[in-house]
């Protein structure tokens, strides 16, 4: 198990590294010009210089990248004279458009996903796997055929509609307060505030994620229910609830693990969709204005970066509680 | 579909019907009401965005004509609902003053070609590299399944749209295509670079199970070529898998096409695509709600007929799995 | 013979499907005593199983349809499975009749460890903590024979080998002294040296127990080493039943004489080829009329007036205890066993 | 909610309506409008929050250096930083005068107007009571040479104060962080007890115009941390930042140590004024149509859709104006080789333009703007003249003339047969740059159709709105004609015609300079902008925007209107001319 996980772990660092140098080198070889980009309005040929370096960009690429790994152990300093600055360690860069620490803006921005996240994701979890083992215990009664039309919608619908429909019936109903919407707060000190903000967002991409989630329970419960160690349990003698929950719901939702962690973990790297209709300024808002309204190329990286490592972690961390799971998958 | 407990009685069935398992799923197809409703929406739909030139043509519209007659001083719908009428049966666009039944009808053509063509493409791709992997293993195995690791934690939505743009002039610089032509490449490309490994991973399975079934023991024991083995035993029993992958994955991606061009990074106007004309439709949903309901609607109904369509092929193909 | 434990009256079981009403179970009736062992035979898709799992009462009852009966003669009097509340019949699964499955590979759960599995049945229907349930637990491996039982006992199904994992199968299914034990193909998935350690470990636990036994199999070799009487199914009806040398002696039913025709014997193999059964068991849903085994019978002809195909022959006591479900005469019989050499 | 939506602003610095012309241009221009009368006769209340709304996630820039939007220009100095002079707080063509502000009067020219001398009135002070001093006044304008920090800023001040520059057009000094060649700036701008001088390379008769610029503010430079001071720069106004946070809110508190009786331009009326950014488009105007928080102010304007709803409310009459803003909107020609080098071709697209379609599309000749006939606006009264030609041409039609456009293309043929292949063939095409905004998604199928009558082929490139100016500013990225708009410094057109035709001149989209017809022009612009005769320099300005119009280096230029909207709580609305937004030092929340 050690030797498993030690090889994991590196596998992991591996990829990391490797979606580092990709995303480094495919943003460095683009035709875009962040010292231009960024020059602003009296935009001479010497301001542009003058940009290039403040932007770290005067140098080849494998000295920007030696500087942003260093950056992430050291720290980083950045401006010259009298106008120098530094990003503590661990620093992804300095964003100019922001005036900001790129690590500072993740920090802010990675509490307003994560809530996105999870909130969603025990949502969706509740509803999908509820109704899905209730679809699959009443097969073909009303339940399950209820629960196939909001499977049907669910998966039909997609976020971007589905959200806005949401926040303009939302707006249409006065349900939410308009000047108060997306902002953080903070769950400790207002939990009720948190939840009220975070309430449709929640349920838009519950609605999306649920549908897969009942549909996928439903057939997994059906499929574990004629498997013979069920049957075992039966002619044991055991209750039908305790067969439900102990014997069938373990093996049925052990590969819904492996998609939820996957789901999560996309999530976490930012809803993008979601974060935009209802203004949450999380990590998917930062990375979507940095690509299309300021070209903010360190945020760009930073946020690229984080969303590989949630995935690649979130990876492994879903094969660690399989193998938990299933004893079968630990000799391995 | 009703639920078959036979335990162990698998011959009582399998003597009924001594079919072949093509016609034996179009049997059970047909069977199910839904998937044929559904074939029909579908079909309807299909034939609608390709024969949208003759539509238009007879019912006296054009997607690029506007209407200026139709829209008051501020460019808005006269009229109920959008201004439907007559020669206009699903309204027209505020501000522009276009059919909004022609642009749907060329705006889904766009979106069915982009899905077939990736859905295609990816699995055509997913399946051939699956394939090699599954069957071959080995040192390829090792190398690509490590390559789709890392393409899979790759946050695709975000690169594309972080890279549309830029490739898009790449695309424009190579002279292979100009405009949308040049953006609908690269919407493919990008749906197909991050699709690929997902499909190739299920068909490795697959492939590396079937290796050690007894048909390829067996054709391998007459020393039969492994090309032979890969496209007379492999391919045939991987079809269903393909066919189910293909109706799962074309309603996602003709709602992806959608997301992305409502980004701003797929398609652009003149040409319209859902996506669009949804985005520029929740601009005025107070003042044309119609404009937003009926495309919504459209694009609705189409990925849901899609979707049921998927699942009666399912169910068709592999009477083992159970739809949702 | 003392009073039987299970008393099998009419039973039917049949599934409504897409194509039609399987029939895959017909018009059953058989009983067991304690201590006697009854052989179920037939090939598969002949209802065995289906008959057995009806009188276990594991049916979905919302796909299958159930007539007949099943009576439980207990010491508090009789129950009848098909017809009590299934919460009934629930609490006498694993404490009056306990069943054990064709492929213990799969009929154990593989994410819990043997000792759980074990202990869930005992604490069931007994008073006892985790703890007591493992040593329970324990003590059955012990006594199915599994070497180092307090070790394996933590174990998972996956680190044991086929023929283990079917001996914890069977200390599972009577941790809770069962007086009735169902056999389902129990060494089907097996070694043939491991098939003959657990039939001998199978009778073994009987004595023990002093239990009523079912043993369902397709393996006519199988049921001479186990059977005290012998219960022959063909599509979903029973065509012969007779005491175990009966039906290796003066088998009744040219279905049967089939079938001991198509088992090897270790001595006769000097070159006379074993004769399978010709053709295939017919469609449960739409049986023909008259005999269901008439296709593939190939003493049909000598039966006047085409009655095989136009009359079911009932299941008849020719003599004694021995019932058959045939037209021929005993005589036709008799000639058909020399003819194909069941007759020895 | 998408990068289609997401806008900053498509225009680039001011207008400024001057004193002689005001008169008469305020009564032909603000053709309905429906200003509030609030300023004039309701009692203004102190106390109180106000609420501004944006979808913006942040102002541009907060750094009083680098701060170069009209609204945020009038929005901090009204607020936060004093400059030596400003714009009347007042309606009207008041508004455009000058009057002293930290100063003690507005600037002395000598020297031909190359030496300014600004003296700095007593007890002004910063927002921990120190006083505000001639060093600070000095340290502020030197910080926007420091181009590697302070970015975006106007160039104004760099540009004219006397100080060498280097081969490549930069200025020797540094800036005031690195401190190369700050003996060239200690001798350009000089202090003298409480009395700024600045030393100019040109005569510039109108620089104290430049200093309402918050570019010209002082900075402490104790205060100073560089690219940080963006986030929250040091106040001498009557208001403090108390938190910015990007993509939240800016709260701004009352600040204690400012006294009235050292400003003379400032009311502050509301105790706290809070800045709400990100707002969802549909959620922002659903607060102003509601009326849902009702000392709200609408720093953007409403979706097209809205607007048009929110105008026709006869309850909203005192919440909202509909002005001429500063801005004219054009389509530059890109005249550079392998563009738009034929004239026929030029003139072809802007005949076969259909712009009554475009003037629907975004809301009218009421909310949008009317045709216009040059590149400086008639607000500019001194210096703009009606054209001939252009949209006074007798083919000329509102909806578009596809039969003149197709008489040019046929003498195109001949005459510059490149150009007109590229034109008509439709695998090639013109290009056409916008950004990328639902609005003008649609403007292309308009652009598209009245094109298609006149048998030209054109092509579209959406660019992301945010990179949408540094893109086309791109002579490698732009394309045919792009789209833009551009308003007056101040009332001047010096800062309309060099900017947008000059090579050098940061906004020459129309790439004049390859014309052949350049140098004339050129010779004309130079001559004009040395000269010190005001209305002599105004007839050449005239005669320059007439040959611009000619060449058609630019075409359908509109004069545009700006819409505002404030909620039924917010009193003292009026608009600022010169500054072509709110006067928002006036503002304040009834009762």
């Amino acid at each position: 198990m050690l030797k498993y996980l030690a090889r994991r772990l590196t596998a992991t660092f591996m990829v990391i590294v490797l979606v580092s140098i990709s995303v480094f080198m495919i943003f460095s070889f683009l035709p875009m010009d962040p010292a231009r980009l960024t020059c602003g309005k009296a935009c001479t040929p010497a301001v542009v210089e003058g940009n290039r370096h403040r932007l770290g960009l005067d140098v080849p690429v494998q000295v920007q990248y030696v500087r942003f790994v260093k950056g992430i152990f050291v720290g980083r300093d950045f401006g010259e004279g009298a106008a120098k600055f530094s990003c503590p360690a661990p620093a992804f860069g300095y964003s100019f458009n922001k005036h900001e620490c790129v690590t500072t803006l993740i920090a802010e921005a990675f509490p307003v996903t994560f809530s996105l996240a999870i909130g969603s994701f025990i949502l969706w979890l509740l509803v999908g796997v509820s109704l899905g083992v209730l679809a699959a215990r009443r097969q073909g009664k009303w339940v399950d055929k209820a629960s196939t039309a909001f499977v049907l919608v669910g998966n039909s619908l997609p976020t971007f509609i589905s959200g806005i429909l949401i926040l303009l019936l939302a707006l249409k109903f006065n349900l939410i307060n308009p000047i108060e919407m997306g902002r953080w707060v903070s769950p400790f000190k207002d939990p009720i505030g948190w939840a009220s903000n975070f309430i449709l967002p929640w349920m838009t991409l519950a609605l999306a994620y649920a549908a897969t989630y009942t549909r996928f329970t439903r057939s997994n419960v059906i499929e574990t229910s004629s498997e013979d160690y069920i049957r075992t349990a039966r002619a044991k003698g055991l209750s039908e609830k305790v067969i439900l929950r102990k014997h069938t719901l373990r093996a049925a939702l052990a590969p819904i693990l492996t998609i939820a962690g996957l789901d999560f973990a996309g999530l976490l790297g930012g809803a993008i969709i979601t974060e935009n209709i209802f203004n949450l300024p999380g990590l998917g808002r930062l990375s979507i204005r940095a690509v299309l309204i300021d070209y903010d190329l360190p945020v760009i990286l930073a946020t690229t970066l984080l969303a590989a490592v949630f995935v690649v972690t979130m990876n492994l961390i879903v094969d660690i509680l399989y193998a938990y799971i299933d004893p079968r998958v630990r000799v391995a | 579909m009703s639920q078959v407990d036979l335990i162990e009685d698998e011959s009582a069935t399998a003597s009924i019907v001594q079919r072949t398992p093509r016609q034996i799923a179009w049997t059970r197809f047909k069977r199910n009401k839904v998937g044929v409703l559904s074939a029909a929406v579908a079909i309807f739909f299909i034939l609608g965005a390709y024969l949208a030139p003759l539509i238009t043509r007879v019912m006296g519209l054009s997607s690029t004509k506007t209407y200026p007659k139709t829209l008051n001083d501020y460019a808005m719908p006269i009229g109920h609902a959008g201004g439907i009428s007559l020669s206009h049966p699903l309204g027209v666009e505020p501000g522009a003053g276009r059919d909004l039944l022609s642009l749907l009808l060329y705006g889904s053509r766009i979106s069915f070609t982009v899905a077939f063509i990736v859905s295609v493409a990816s699995i055509g791709l997913g399946m051939l590299i699956g394939i090699t992997t599954g069957y071959f293993r080995g040192k390829l195995d090792a190398i690509v399944g490590r390559f789709s690791d890392f393409l899979l934690s790759f946050p695709g939505t975000f690169m594309i749209i972080a890279l549309a743009l830029p490739l898009r002039e790449r695309v424009e610089a190579l002279g292979i295509a100009r405009d949308n032509g040049a953006r609908i490449i690269v919407l493919i490309f990008f749906f197909v670079f991050f699709g690929w490994p997902g499909f190739a991973r299920l068909i490795r399975s697959q492939a590396f199970s079937m290796r050690e079934r007894d048909f390829v023991m067996a054709a391998q024991a007459l020393g039969a070529s492994s090309w032979r083995i890969i496209t007379r035993e492999l391919l045939p029993n991987l079809w269903p898998t393909a066919i189910v992958f293909l109706s799962i994955s074309l309603p996602g991606y003709l709602a992806a096409e959608a997301v992305f061009s409502f980004l701003g990074v797929g398609v652009q106007a003149p040409a319209s695509t859902f996506g669009l004309v949804l985005s520029d439709a929740v601009t005025y949903w107070r003042d044309d709600p119609a404009y937003l309901i009926i495309p919504s609607m459209y694009l609705i109904i189409i990925v849901l007929s899609l979707n049921l369509l998927g699942d009666a092929i399912r169910d068709a193909l592999d009477p083992k799995a159970v739809a949702g | 013979m003392s009073t039987p434990f299970l008393e099998v009256k009419n039973l039917s079981v049949s599934f409504p499907t897409e194509d039609g009403l399987v029939r895959a179970s017909n018009d059953i009736s058989f009983d067991v005593a304690r201590g006697e062992t009854l052989a179920v035979v037939g090939e598969s898709g002949s209802g065995k199983s289906v008959t057995s799992l009806a009188v276990m009462g594991l049916h979905d009852r919302r796909s299958a349809q159930i007539s007949g009966q099943a009576i439980l003669n207990l010491e508090n009097g009789p129950i009848d499975t098909i017809s009590a509340n299934p919460e009934v019949v629930r609490k006498l699964r694993g404490r009056s009749m306990a069943m054990i499955f064709q492929d213990p590979m799969s009929a154990l759960h593989p994410y819990y460890t043997v000792g759980d599995q074990i202990s869930e049945a005992w604490r069931l229907y007994n008073d006892g903590d985790k703890k007591a349930g493992i040593k329970r637990a324990t003590e059955m491996l012990e006594l199915v024979g599994i070497p180092e039982a307090s070790k394996r006992v933590h174990e998972y199904p996956h680190q044991f080998s086929g023929g283990m994992r079917q001996r914890v199968m069977i200390g599972m299914a009577l941790v809770n002294n069962p007086s009735l034990l169902i056999a389902d193909e129990p060494t089907t998935a097996l070694d043939v040296t491991v098939q003959s350690q657990i039939l001998q470990l199978l009778r073994e636990m009987q004595k023990e127990f002093n239990m009523a036994v079912i043993l369902i199999t397709h393996d006519l070799g199988v049921v001479a080493e186990v059977a005290d009487r012998v219960c022959v199914m063909y599509a979903g009806k029973i065509v012969e039943q007779a005491v175990i040398d009966e039906i290796y002696y003066t088998p009744d039913h040219p279905y049967t004489i089939g079938l001991l025709n198509s088992i090897p014997r270790v001595d006769e193999l000097d070159g006379k080829r074993l004769l399978a059964i010709p053709g295939q068991p017919p469609s449960l849903i739409s049986l023909p009329p008259g005999c269901s085994f008439r296709a593939r019978c190939t003493f049909s002809s000598q039966v006047p007036n085409n009655l095989c195909a136009t009359k079911v022959p009932d299941l008849d006591n020719k003599y004694g205890e021995h019932f058959s479900r045939c037209h021929l005469t005993e005589e036709q019989l008799k000639k058909a066993r020399v003819s194909t050499g069941a007759q020895s | 909610m998408s990068g289609s939506k997401m806008t900053t602003s498509h225009f680039r610095r001011r207008l400024v309506a001057t004193t002689a012309a005001g008169a008469f241009l305020a009564a032909s221009v603000l053709v309905g409008t429906a200003t509030s009368a609030d300023a004039a006769t309701a009692k203004v209340t102190k106390g109180g929050t106000l609420y501004f709304i944006t979808q913006q996630q942040q102002f541009d820039h907060v750094d009083p250096a680098r701060v170069y939007t009209g609204r945020d220009i009038a929005f901090f100095n009204s607020y936060l930083y004093r400059n030596l002079v400003s714009y009347k707080p007042t309606k009207g063509a008041a508004g455009s005068s000058l009057v002293p502000d930290l100063a003690t009067n507005t600037g002395v020219p000598s020297n031909s107007a190359k030496t300014w001398k600004f003296t700095l009135r007593a007890g002004a002070t910063w927002e921990d009571g120190s006083a505000v001093t001639c060093a600070d006044a000095k340290y502020g304008v030197s910080r926007a040479f420091a181009t590697d920090v302070i970015t975006d800023g106007p160039q104004y001040l760099v540009a004219a104060l006397a100080i060498p520059t280097n081969a490549d057009g930069s200025s020797q000094y540094k800036g005031p962080y690195k401190k190369t060649g700050q003996a060239l700036y200690d001798k350009a701008v000089t202090c003298s007890g409480s009395t700024i001088t600045f030393k100019l390379n040109r005569s510039f008769a109108d620089f104290n115009y430049a200093l309402t610029y918050p570019a010209g503010a002082p900075v402490k430079a104790s205060k100073d941390n560089g690219d940080k001071y963006d986030l929250r720069p040091f106040s001498n106004g009557p208001y403090k930042i108390a938190t910015y946070k990007i993509g939240d809110e800016m709260h701004l508190v009352l600040n204690t140590k400012w006294s009235q009786k050292s400003d003379t331009v400032r009311t502050p009326n509301a105790d706290d004024i809070v800045v709400r950014f990100g707002l969802v488009e549909n959620v922002r105007d659903q607060i102003m149509l509601d009326d849902s928080i009702p000392n709200t102010v609408n720093l953007d304007g409403l979706q097209p859709a809205n607007n048009l709803r929110f105008f026709a409310d006869p309850k909203k009459a005192t919440q909202r104006m509909n002005v001429y803003d500063p801005y004219v909107r054009y389509a530059a020609m890109n005249v550079s080789p392998g563009h738009m080098t034929c004239l026929d071709v030029r003139k072809a697209v802007f005949f076969a333009m259909n712009m009554q379609a475009l003037i629907d599309l975004s809301g009218g000749t009421i909310y949008y703007g009317v045709p216009g006939d040059s590149p400086v606006k008639p607000v500019l009264g001194l210096d703009y003249a009606k054209t001939t030609g252009n949209i006074h041409d007798p083919a000329w039609n509102i909806n578009g003339a596809p039969d003149k456009a197709k008489a040019l293309l046929a003498s195109a043929k001949s005459a510059c047969p490149d150009v007109y292949a590229k034109a008509t063939d439709p695998s090639k095409g013109i290009s056409w740059d916008l950004s990328n905004t639902a609005t003008n998604q649609k403007a292309s199928v308009l652009i598209k159709t009245a094109m298609d009558a006149a048998g030209i082929v054109m092509k579209f490139n959406f660019i992301p709105s945010g990179q949408y100016y540094s893109t086309v500013m791109d002579p490698t990225k732009q394309g045919d004609i792009s789209t833009a708009g551009w308003g007056a410094d101040w009332a001047n057109a010096s800062t309309v015609i060099p900017p947008l035709f000059i090579k050098g001149g940061g906004f020459d989209l129309s790439q004049a300079s390859t014309d052949p017809d350049y140098a004339a022009f050129k010779a004309l612009s130079d001559k004009a902008l040395g000269t010190t005769d005001r209305p002599k320099q105004a007839a050449m300005w005239k005669q320059l925007a007439q040959m611009a119009m000619d060449k058609y280096w630019i075409i359908r230029p509109v004069f545009g209107k700006g819409q505002f909207d404030w909620g039924s709580k917010v009193g003292g609305v009026y608009y600022w001319e010169p500054q072509g937004t709110y006067g928002f030092g006036q503002l304040f929340v009834k009762n």
